[in-house]
């Protein structure tokens, strides 16, 4: 039952393989598995099940459906099911459709795996699956020879942050000799434990775009839209909240786990609202808005309050993907992402409308349920601190401004353009059912809101106070007043900034090109030089020692040459005899002693080198020879 | 045939196998070497299952993935061979030095 | 069995078969072509050989040997330690305990190996060629034939040759794995390097491995031949068609018949189809025969589950 | 009966010795190729000795084919057509001589000197049975990662020796400037 939500999109994909010549049959097959994984889902989290498969002595295989997963895995498969038909009717040119859609259901199919995950093993296939997705993803055009590149960088940026992963199953694993997340919960709260900590974050910065690993998220726009809608609102970017909130109250035991998430989380917030709201390209634009929203879940679940992390996460996925979507059609429509040259209002009406709920939904506006959720990770900010919760403050008002802004400017009111490519019907209809969504989650507000939130995810919320309200509220105002104004003087793409502020920001704080210099050419650099053979940098070592003895000996000889000399000089042509005996000692000794070191450097310098050889047989030699003298000494030693 | 008659075949099959991947030049009798070793790898492993584990299957198991290495060793050494003949048109290690100090 | 009797045994029933295989392919030949010189069916074999034993034998410039004389040997060995393998009636059988099947395998793998040295050791170009041929198709069709033969071990649950002609009491194996007898028997065409695919010393190379060879060595290498392919028959019959397991007659006889009749299928498809080209062998081999095989793994497992 | 098998088994492991060494005491690659397998089916022989009969048969199926093609490689590396010609291509021999004797030594003087325990195969045990079980039981996960690797192995030979990868030639801009390639 667990297994089914997994199982019906892999199975989607190998049928839009096998089917791939019919295009007509393609779209309807990918949906309809992905409805039976919604169904199966929707199933499970009702009844709650959990399922093992031994894969070898002491290495199970689990999966669960419970607390918080029972919200996820149903969230998953609704949204992918709005972006894949949008994907299929959009990019029903394109040649690799079968492609791309098999992968899109294979990308859910493993989030769905990394969700119902009960074990650290489990955990990482699904999160190795999403990262390969991912990757082969955002390479789809691989035909222009960028994409590949971008995916390889994506991909090795998130990779870095695997390695955490692995880290926390191996230390569960050396701690609990298993890696259930249950028995790690019963282990002792011991510094394995805070490996798996270290882990997990490093792990889930990296998934969620956290900083310092934040502009992975731009390369990632080098994928199709539709890849983005779901990159970004329900797969890999939340596989890294979504694990943190999963791990929490076992992880919650390691006293600098909730600081530093919270850490993260309020940084990464403030800096990708800044960067969101100078960037002039509407996807990267977004992809910033996405790391800020993802640092606001990370704030609450720092905070203890998982129910308001996932209550984010579930507002943000539909509203993220309306406006991927949205971004999506403009780039059609407008043949363009650039928005100082969009202002498609006027054109396509309806769109424009749909867009402006999901620009609500990100700016937060009541009555609508993204400020619900909102709402609830501002209070647990305040739990958490003061300044924790004027740091939260700060940064909805920075997503007031930058959702503002996005609107305007890309569905803004402008010339009526031609459009070359106008929206598919199933393409506004995808947008409208996730505004829909987005609308329909204003019902948290109802009385019995929060209960509900509590029971879907077994955690409370917490208490909110009435001021706290009322500066969202405000923050809200001030926003559209500071947009406005901005908007009258024609300063709202530029924000007001100079143009290499702006730059600089939008390009994540120069955090790309400070990774390029402190991490990626040195190791280049190093890499080459490794390549050019170690023999170049060991023979520099050797002669430059070599080199500067003799230098320094030359130098000596010079300065003795001349000081005798002198003395010579002064002493007088009656001592001609005396000085040069002392220069033929001058010579003979001080010369020969001097150079007789520096030659022996250098000799051994040459011996040095000459077991370079760069012979595999030599090497190996030596390697036997060693080996042997190491077994006995073993033998001895015991 | 007792275990250690068979650990002795086994070293003795070892230490010639070391002799040829140390003298020989060329890549493939190279391989012949390492092949050799493992041969002798494969004696001392079935004779330990044979002689000292009680018929735990696992060490049979042990064997097999010998034998998995053998042929994994076999196949990129070849490929290796032939790439590295066809880049540098080295046949014999004294060609490859690339690594030289 | 004791040691001695086993070989006088095994040596025995092969020199038997050799003779009668040798019979058939006269009595096809003649059905064939009606030629003149026969001596009738049942002494042909005999005056060939006779012929052979009295020729010169021939000699290239610097030839291994000890190599080129000892492989028709090998070749005649391994032919009976494949034999030796297989049951000629209930319970009597010479080395079938534990693995008989996969010993079976690896002595049918070892003619490719005999081939080789075969062709190898004349230093001489057609011979070269025909060895180099026996490698390229005894490589492409050794893991369809392993696969086919292994699957038979699946309703045994047991490596050895007996226990599979007993796992087919009800059903032969011929009905309940319908694509293992085909792929066996083409793969086993090409271990015999028989009919279509005598590639090795095939007439296009001029006799290929045996193109410089003549008198006893050519002899004894025919007879070798012969007897790999009553192996592989015999193997056919075990495997696929049930072995000894018979109504009325005795086992040992039901063996013979069911023997006797794949071999005269082999030997008949070298009358009737032409030999094929080196590259349709290795495109067979890999890219029909291994995914068939393959097909017959999985079907064969899923009915033994 | 003890006597046969200790007789077999001297006979087996002196072959597989005196093989092993032919190996690199023939002039000639295809020769060389050969005694290598002749070694490989007297240690099958051991194996199947020593109570693992499908070892030792699975052994000895598998080294007919892979010798094939080591056979065949070596023809083609030593432009050599039929490796028939004497030659012989040695380096650094004393020091060879000396760490194969080195290594034989220790190892022997392990065989010799150490203790092992003493837990036979019981007998009537059927370790063709047994081995099966755990290969598709117990040790499954070692099992599939053979297979794995080598699959990965297939695959990544393939790609190694591919004369045209998805871009073009797979040697475009892989040829060294010069084949000389002394350093200072």
């Amino acid at each position: 039952m667990v297994w089914l939500p997994v199982v019906f999109p892999l199975a989607g994909a190998a049928l839009v393989l096998s089917v791939r010549r019919r295009r007509a049959w393609l779209g309807p097959v990918v949906v309809a598995s992905l409805l039976g994984s919604l169904g199966t889902a929707a199933l499970a989290a009702a009844s709650g099940a959990r399922s093992s498969w031994s894969w070898g002595a002491g290495i199970d295989l689990g999966v669960e459906v419970a607390g918080v997963s029972r919200v996820m895995v149903v969230l998953v498969p609704l949204v992918a099911v709005v972006v894949v038909s949008f994907a299929a009717s959009s990019m029903r040119e394109d040649e690799a459709l079968p492609r791309l859609l098999a992968l899109l259901a294979g990308f859910v199919a493993a989030m769905e795996l990394l969700v119902v995950a009960a074990d650290f093993l489990t955990l990482l296939i699904g999160w190795e699956l999403v990262g390969a997705a991912s990757w082969a993803l955002i390479g789809h055009d691989w035909r222009n020879a960028q994409a590949p590149m971008f995916a390889k960088e994506a991909f090795v940026t998130t990779r870095f942050g695997d390695l955490g992963l692995y880290v926390a199953a191996g230390a569960t694993f050396a701690s609990v000799g298993s890696f259930q997340f249950a028995d790690l919960a019963a282990g002792p709260n011991d510094r394995w434990l805070a490996i798996v900590a270290g882990g997990v974050v490093v792990a889930a910065a990296a998934k969620s775009a956290q900083l310092p690993f934040s502009p992975w998220l731009f390369s990632a726009m080098a994928g199709p839209t539709p890849v983005s809608a779901l990159l970004h609102s329900a797969t890999m970017v939340a596989a890294g909240g979504y694990a943190l909130i999963r791990l929490e109250l076992i992880l919650s035991a390691v006293s600098w786990f909730g600081p530093l998430v919270v850490g993260l989380g309020l940084s990464t917030a403030l800096a990708g609202g800044v960067v969101a709201f100078a960037q002039s390209d509407l996807k990267r634009a977004l992809a910033g808005s996405t790391s800020a929203q993802y640092g606001l879940m990370l704030v609450a679940i720092g905070a203890g309050f998982t129910a308001a992390g996932m209550a984010q996460l579930t507002a943000h996925a539909f509203f993220k993907a309306l406006l991927f979507l949205g971004a999506g059609v403009a780039l059609h429509g407008g043949g363009t992402l650039d928005l100082a040259k969009l202002r498609l209002g006027s054109s396509l009406p309806t769109v424009a409308l749909l867009f402006g709920v999901g620009a609500a939904g990100l700016a937060a506006v009541p009555p609508l349920g993204a400020a619900f959720t909102k709402e609830a990770v501002l209070a647990a900010a305040f739990e958490s601190g003061v300044w924790v919760g004027s740091g939260v403050a700060v940064a909805g008002l920075l997503s007031v401004l930058y959702a503002a802004r996005l609107h305007i400017l890309a569905y803004g009111r402008g010339p009526v353009l031609e459009i070359e490519v106008g929206p598919h019907p199933v393409e506004v209809w995808a947008l409208a059912i996730l505004a829909a969504f987005t609308l329909a989650l204003s019902a948290l507000w109802l009385p019995g809101g929060k209960e509900l939130v509590s029971e879907l995810t077994g955690a409370e919320l917490p208490e909110g106070q009435s001021w706290e309200l009322a500066v969202s509220v405000l923050s809200v105002v001030v926003g559209f007043v500071v947009v406005w104004l901005l908007w009258r003087r024609n300063l709202l793409l530029s924000g007001g900034l100079p143009s290499r502020i702006r730059g600089f920001l939008a390009n994540w704080w120069g955090i790309p090109d400070l990774t390029r210099r402190a991490v990626v050419d040195p190791l280049i650099n190093v890499s080459n030089r490794l390549a050019e053979g170690d023999g170049s940098v060991i023979d520099a070592l050797v002669r430059a020692i070599a080199g500067s003895v003799v230098g320094v000996s030359q130098r000596l000889r010079h300065l003795v040459e001349i000081l005798v000399d002198r003395v010579v000089d002064g002493v007088g042509s009656g001592t001609i005899l005396t000085a040069r005996g002392s220069q033929k000692f001058d010579d003979g000794t001080v010369d020969a002693t001097v150079e007789a070191i520096g030659a022996g450097i250098r000799f051994g310098g040459d011996q040095s080198r000459r077991s370079q050889t760069g012979m595999a047989h030599h090497y190996y030699t030596l390697l036997v020879g060693g080996s042997v003298v190491l077994f006995i000494v073993a033998a001895i030693w015991r | 045939m007792t275990l250690e008659a068979v650990l002795l075949v086994s070293a003795a099959l070892f230490g010639i196998g070391v002799y040829g991947a140390l003298s020989q030049q060329s890549f493939v009798m190279i391989m012949m070497g390492l092949e050799l070793m493992l041969n002798g790898a494969i004696v001392a492993a079935v004779g330990f299952w044979w002689g000292t584990t009680g018929g735990n299957p696992e060490g049979q198991l042990l064997a097999i993935v010998v034998m998995a290495v053998m042929a994994i060793e076999g196949a990129i050494g070849f490929a290796l061979v032939t790439n590295v003949y066809r880049v540098r048109k080295a046949d014999i290690t004294e060609k490859l030095r690339k690594l030289r100090g | 069995m004791n040691a001695l009797a086993s070989v006088v045994f095994v040596a025995l029933v092969l020199l038997v078969a050799t003779y009668l295989v040798a019979v058939i392919d006269a009595t096809i030949m003649i059905r064939v072509s009606r030629g003149r010189g026969y001596t009738g069916v049942w002494m042909d074999p005999i005056a060939r050989a006779a012929r052979l034993m009295m020729q010169r034998g021939s000699r290239t410039e610097r030839p291994d040997l000890q190599v080129w004389f000892l492989a028709p040997a090998l070749l005649a060995g391994l032919g009976a330690v494949a034999l030796a393998s297989i049951p000629v009636a209930a319970a009597v059988h010479v080395a079938d305990n534990g693995a008989g099947i996969v010993l079976f395998g690896a002595a049918m793998l070892q003619v490719m190996v005999a081939v080789f040295l075969h062709g190898w050791a004349a230093n001489s170009v057609f011979p070269m060629l025909g060895a180099f041929r026996m490698a390229a198709a005894g490589m492409s069709m050794s893991i369809p034939f392993s696969l086919a033969l292994i699957t038979t071990a699946l309703p045994a649950e047991s490596l050895s040759v007996g226990a599979i002609i007993v796992s087919q009491e009800g059903l032969w194996n011929v009905v309940r794995q319908p694509l293992g007898l085909p792929v066996y028997l083409i793969t086993a065409l090409a271990f015999s390097f028989w009919g279509p695919m005598q590639l090795p010393d095939a007439a296009d190379l001029a006799g290929g491995t045996t193109a410089e060879i003549s008198g006893v060595a050519l002899l004894v290498w025919r007879v070798a031949r012969i007897g790999v392919l009553v192996a592989l028959s015999a193997m056919g019959a075990a495997a696929f068609l049930g072995g000894y397991l018979g109504p009325v007659l005795p086992g040992w006889l039901w063996m013979m018949v069911k023997t006797a009749g794949l071999a005269t299928v082999m030997v008949w498809s070298g009358h009737h189809f032409a030999r094929m080209r080196i590259e349709s062998v290795v495109f067979l081999g890999w890219t029909l025969l291994l995914p068939i095989a393959l097909v017959d793994v999985f079907l064969s497992g899923a009915l033994t589950l | 009966m003890s006597g046969v098998i200790d007789l077999l088994f001297w006979a087996f492991g002196a072959s597989a010795v005196v093989t092993g060494w032919l190996v690199f005491r023939t002039d000639s690659m295809v020769r060389a190729a050969y005694w290598l397998m002749a070694s490989f089916v007297a240690v099958g022989g051991i194996l199947v000795l020593l109570d693992a009969q499908f070892l030792g048969l699975i052994l000895i199926l598998m080294m007919a084919g892979e010798m094939t093609i080591m056979a065949i490689f070596m023809v083609m590396f030593m432009m050599n057509p039929a490796g028939l010609n004497p030659m012989t291509m040695v380096h650094q021999h004393r020091a060879s001589i000396i760490s194969g004797a080195g290594a034989f030594i220790v190892l022997a003087l392990v065989a010799l000197f150490a203790n092992f325990l003493a837990e036979p195969v019981p007998t009537g045990a059927e370790p063709t049975v047994d081995l099966g079980v755990e290969l598709l039981g117990g040790s499954m996960l070692v099992f599939e990662t053979a297979g794995v690797a080598l699959l990965a192995v297939m695959i990544g030979a393939v790609a190694l020796v591919s004369q045209q990868g998805r871009f073009g030639d797979a040697e475009a801009g892989s040829l060294e400037p010069s084949l000389e390639t002394e350093g200072p």
